[in-house]
């Protein structure tokens, strides 16, 4: 457990938040983190991708199936709770659906990378489980508040049509499916081709990753008033509670210790690249304040620093039963 | 003589392309975009995590310009982070703005 | 009815946080920066390891634009590369500026 | 008193360093210049494989944007993207422009 | 030649041109295009001008001189034919003359990890036949459209002298030829301090770039019928004519099979980085959608999918002839 | 000797140099700037941290207090030479004097590439030394002024300690010293995990970087007539008389001969990161010609060209007395 929380990613995590909090001038230039975000999706797509060739249909139907199921349910709780006790209105609550039923592909390599670590196996097609999981919960999440809004004149709607292609072609997706895609197709020779880049230096890259999103959790620190207690209980409890169903359902299915234990982070994980932005865009009403800040500033870090061990913990437990 | 105005729109990224697109459909002939940072009521505005600005200038008639601002006055004002402003410029070249 | 006006700072960006709030502090309700390069009195402004330029622009009321003028004058004009200039602009809502 | 102009140019990158040094021998005593996407007659120009814009924003006395405007009319004008307005600015220290 | 299309570097272009299709939000930052530019013209560089420092004198005169007679006539032969058979005006068909005359440093690393991936052995030195190649056919083509319009008042000139200066002093040239003298000097102990950021990840870094470079072109493809159906198969069967051509001459001075190839390649590529620059500032009235396009939407593409296998198999006709 | 010129990193800084003097239009972006600059930090002060991991105290505390003893005397001989000899007004006097105190980041790198070329041992802790070393000698130059100034109404004076506490949280010393922590605590496992990003490829932008510092160094050359013959005498002469009671007290304190000469070329080097920005900012008074052209455009350029092989000769002459 302290090997987790003394690996280099999250010490890089917790020196950008100490770095915002004495207000440093330290600050990525933008297009470095824009740069980081296209290698890790690129990376986690490719290796996945090349993994998923080398496994047989046998092996994924059942955790792909839990995953979907996963990412189609999660909103649905998660909206009914935030409506009756949360006592948000629907733009809000259906945002926090969206992020939450969504998954984060940072908290998933930063899992990815502890598990290495402890030399703990997994199954190496665990990225299309993400892939996957991305989409279906932020339309969900949406199609909630749309269900539940009456249009008004003054108040035009997006189709869902639209917001669903918007997403397909948005980056994260495209690079996530495209490199999946691109690495299950290239065999063995390609993807030695491109090692050196997307697979060797996969770490160092997200130690860097880990500290600029430090920048932005400290900073998000302040913020964490205006969304009150109850945001950070939900923003901890539930991610634990979803991850529990993740690990229980993905042994289920099959997946080894390793496996259930990364299906239940991305389960627990909330996203904070396409939810985020397709939600700003199709639930104006929604106040970033609060997704932002619960998904970044609360489910992010806990997830980084104690969920993956706790969650590790969690899965001996149920799987040795 | 035709007068034209310098109509500057500052808001969030995410509505650059839908209101470029709205801008030529209401009748402006062309636009230059950059990304800029801010504060205004909806708090800093500086990176890709918590959204960023996209200042967009447009060089129309005055004609053009009330109408710009009356669709976006309706379409966005209450929702978004967002400003607009505009004052009168002298131009060369009057093909490129009508 | 109360007049806007567009205040447009260029300076070295070392300057630019404490500016900033030095704006906040006189009236201003908000403002957009960007990273320009430059040249002017002090030679070439274009990189980070001989200095950069940042433009800050804020839409403020005259008085309070007066202010800010007099403030940069006095702290900061005979010491740094800056220069600032302003002009009139119509707003739309004003509840941004005031 | 002097009026002064803040004259504005957006034309193609790779102009940027004639025009820059145009403007100085014409009477500008300085300038500052940012990159830009937009979209205008010669179609959208936004990343450095198609060719992208450069803004370059010079305060001058009128006579001087005067002089710079006949000139770019008659060497860029016709060949190349471009645009240029002018407003009238106020400035505080008129020793950077003149 | 399955196994070329199926390369991670051409899925990642055509990901990029459906990318660009979908009209995805999918967008490299500019500078994270410029430093990929500035990554590949160095390690190009470096490591031509090491390997060259293993070459003797007597492997390469031969090739060199071929590389610069074709770079030289090229311009010639294209100039001719755009203006009589194009029908078009002076400044378009200079242009273009200068774009097929020149060569693209990308489609040569295309083809140096595609020659790599089927271990197909080619001279090291081959770089320096790209350093050599880029510019005389833009100052060619430049020139040709000097003999061929009088110089009226309002039309300036910059001097010939000037636009050589500029092309030698701009920075594809400076970096290849710069760093092919470091390469050429620091001996093995330096190429191999330098070898894990210039070639390990080599490929890798291409893959990125021809993502980018799949999304400009499949912007460019909406231009395609400002071009017209000649432009189409110019774009096409050019490339392949200089190719066989540079294989033939490539082989006559004495290149393997895999370095006649390249050379080949390289007579067949259009330049896009140094010669639109170079037009745009010296050659105003040529219509820049002619010449990007049928570079960067016809010629490249083709040359990258289909291009690279179908030279290999001319070479292996020609070369065992 | 030559072999230290003819290293990758020394020839790419002068091809910057001379990439500016025949004013090429290569330039890095500058968020490509920023994101190297972050890299070398990091990099440094991580394998700086976990090679001090390995390290005794015993081994540690003499050249700490030597580097630090250092550090603060420097600024001080500094500036009465200015004021006396130099005949420079407190500001700049004071500005100097912070440069010179201070170290550089580069410089630094570079000595030990050169170290690790000619495979002389030096201890593994030296980044330590010089995370120490950044940020006394600026706080003391800018006291300098301070106390040598009499503070005026139109001239008000940032506090000392507010001065101190953005030096600290600035980004130089931040990463140095929370990547210091962080290698010292991950160990050999986290270690390994970034050493494929922050280790292996450290030459190479290294190389990449003083290709960048060429091109500013060149642009500045013109300056060098500003600062005047007695500046360049200084900016060459200093540093030698810095290296070498560098050495000697390195050589005392226990360290080896690459130990010593790596805490002589610390002594020597003008900081051109964190004293300018400071400088700026405490000390507006000063003119930024004068310490940016000695510490950029002389001391730089001659402690990686001639400074490097030539502290190693004095070193060995001192050491094996
Ligand atoms: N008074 C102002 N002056 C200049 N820019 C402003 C001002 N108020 C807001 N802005 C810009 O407009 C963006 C959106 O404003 P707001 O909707 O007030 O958050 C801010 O992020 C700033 O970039
Ligand atoms: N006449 C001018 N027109 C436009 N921008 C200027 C002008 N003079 C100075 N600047 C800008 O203001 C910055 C600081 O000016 P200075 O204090 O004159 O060096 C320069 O780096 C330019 O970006
Ligand atoms: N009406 C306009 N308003 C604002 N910017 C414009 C306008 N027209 C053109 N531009 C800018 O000027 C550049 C060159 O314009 P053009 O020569 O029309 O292609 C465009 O790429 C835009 O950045
Ligand atoms: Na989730
Ligand atoms: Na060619
Ligand atoms: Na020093």
């Amino acid at each position: 457990m302290l090997a987790s929380i003394l690996s280099p990613m999250v010490l890089a995590f917790l020196l950008g938040i100490i770095a915002s909090r004495v207000k440093s001038d330290l600050k990525f230039p933008d297009s470095l983190y824009q740069s980081l975000t296209i290698y890790l999706l690129i990376a986690i797509g490719m290796k996945g991708g090349y993994k998923l060739s080398l496994a047989t249909f046998e092996e994924v139907w059942q955790p792909a199936l839990v995953a979907i199921g996963l990412c189609c349910t999660i909103p649905l709780w998660t909206y009914v709770l935030m409506r009756k006790v949360g006592k948000f209105d629907v733009p809000n609550a259906a945002a926090l659906a969206a992020h939450y039923g969504s998954v984060s592909a940072v908290t998933f390599s930063a899992a990815l990378a502890f598990h290495e670590n402890l030399s703990i196996p997994f199954e190496g097609f665990m990225p299309s489980m993400l892939a996957m999981m991305e989409i279906p919960a932020i339309l969900i999440g949406i199609s909630l508040a749309r269900i539940n809004t009456p249009p008004t004149e003054s108040n035009p709607q997006i189709p869902i049509k639209e917001v669903a292609r918007e997403l397909f072609a948005g980056k994260s997706s495209l690079l996530l499916l495209g490199f999946l895609l691109i690495g299950f197709s290239v065999g063995k020779t390609g993807w030695e081709q491109v090692a050196p880049l997307f697979d060797l230096p996969f770490k160092g890259v997200l130690t860097l990753f880990l500290l600029e999103a430090g920048l932005v959790a400290g900073r998000k620190l302040s913020d964490l008033k205006k969304g009150g207690l109850f945001l950070i209980g939900f923003g901890i409890i539930f991610p634990i509670v979803h991850a529990i169903i993740g690990i229980y359902l993905g042994s289920l299915a099959g997946l080894s210790l390793g496996g259930a234990t990364i299906l239940g982070v991305l389960a627990s994980s909330a996203s904070y690249i396409a939810a985020p932005a397709a939600c700003r865009v199709a639930l104006p009403e929604a106040n970033p304040s609060y997704y932002l800040t619960s998904a970044l500033a609360i489910t992010f870090p806990f997830n980084i620093m104690f969920g993956l061990p706790l969650y590790h913990e969690i899965a001996k437990l149920i799987i040795t039963q | 003589m035709q007068n034209f105005h310098l109509l500057t729109i500052i808001t969030e990224e995410v509505l650059a392309t839908t209101i470029e697109k709205e801008l030529v459909s209401l009748g402006a002939k062309g636009y230059t975009w950059s990304t800029v940072s801010g504060k205004g009521l909806e708090g800093v505005r500086d990176n890709q995590w918590e959204g960023e600005n996209t200042k967009i200038e447009t060089i129309v008639s005055e004609e053009t310009c009330k109408k710009i601002l009356s669709h976006l006055e309706l379409k966005y004002f209450n929702r978004y982070a967002m400003i607009a402003f505009y004052h009168p410029v002298q131009v060369i070249r009057t093909n490129h703005f009508l």
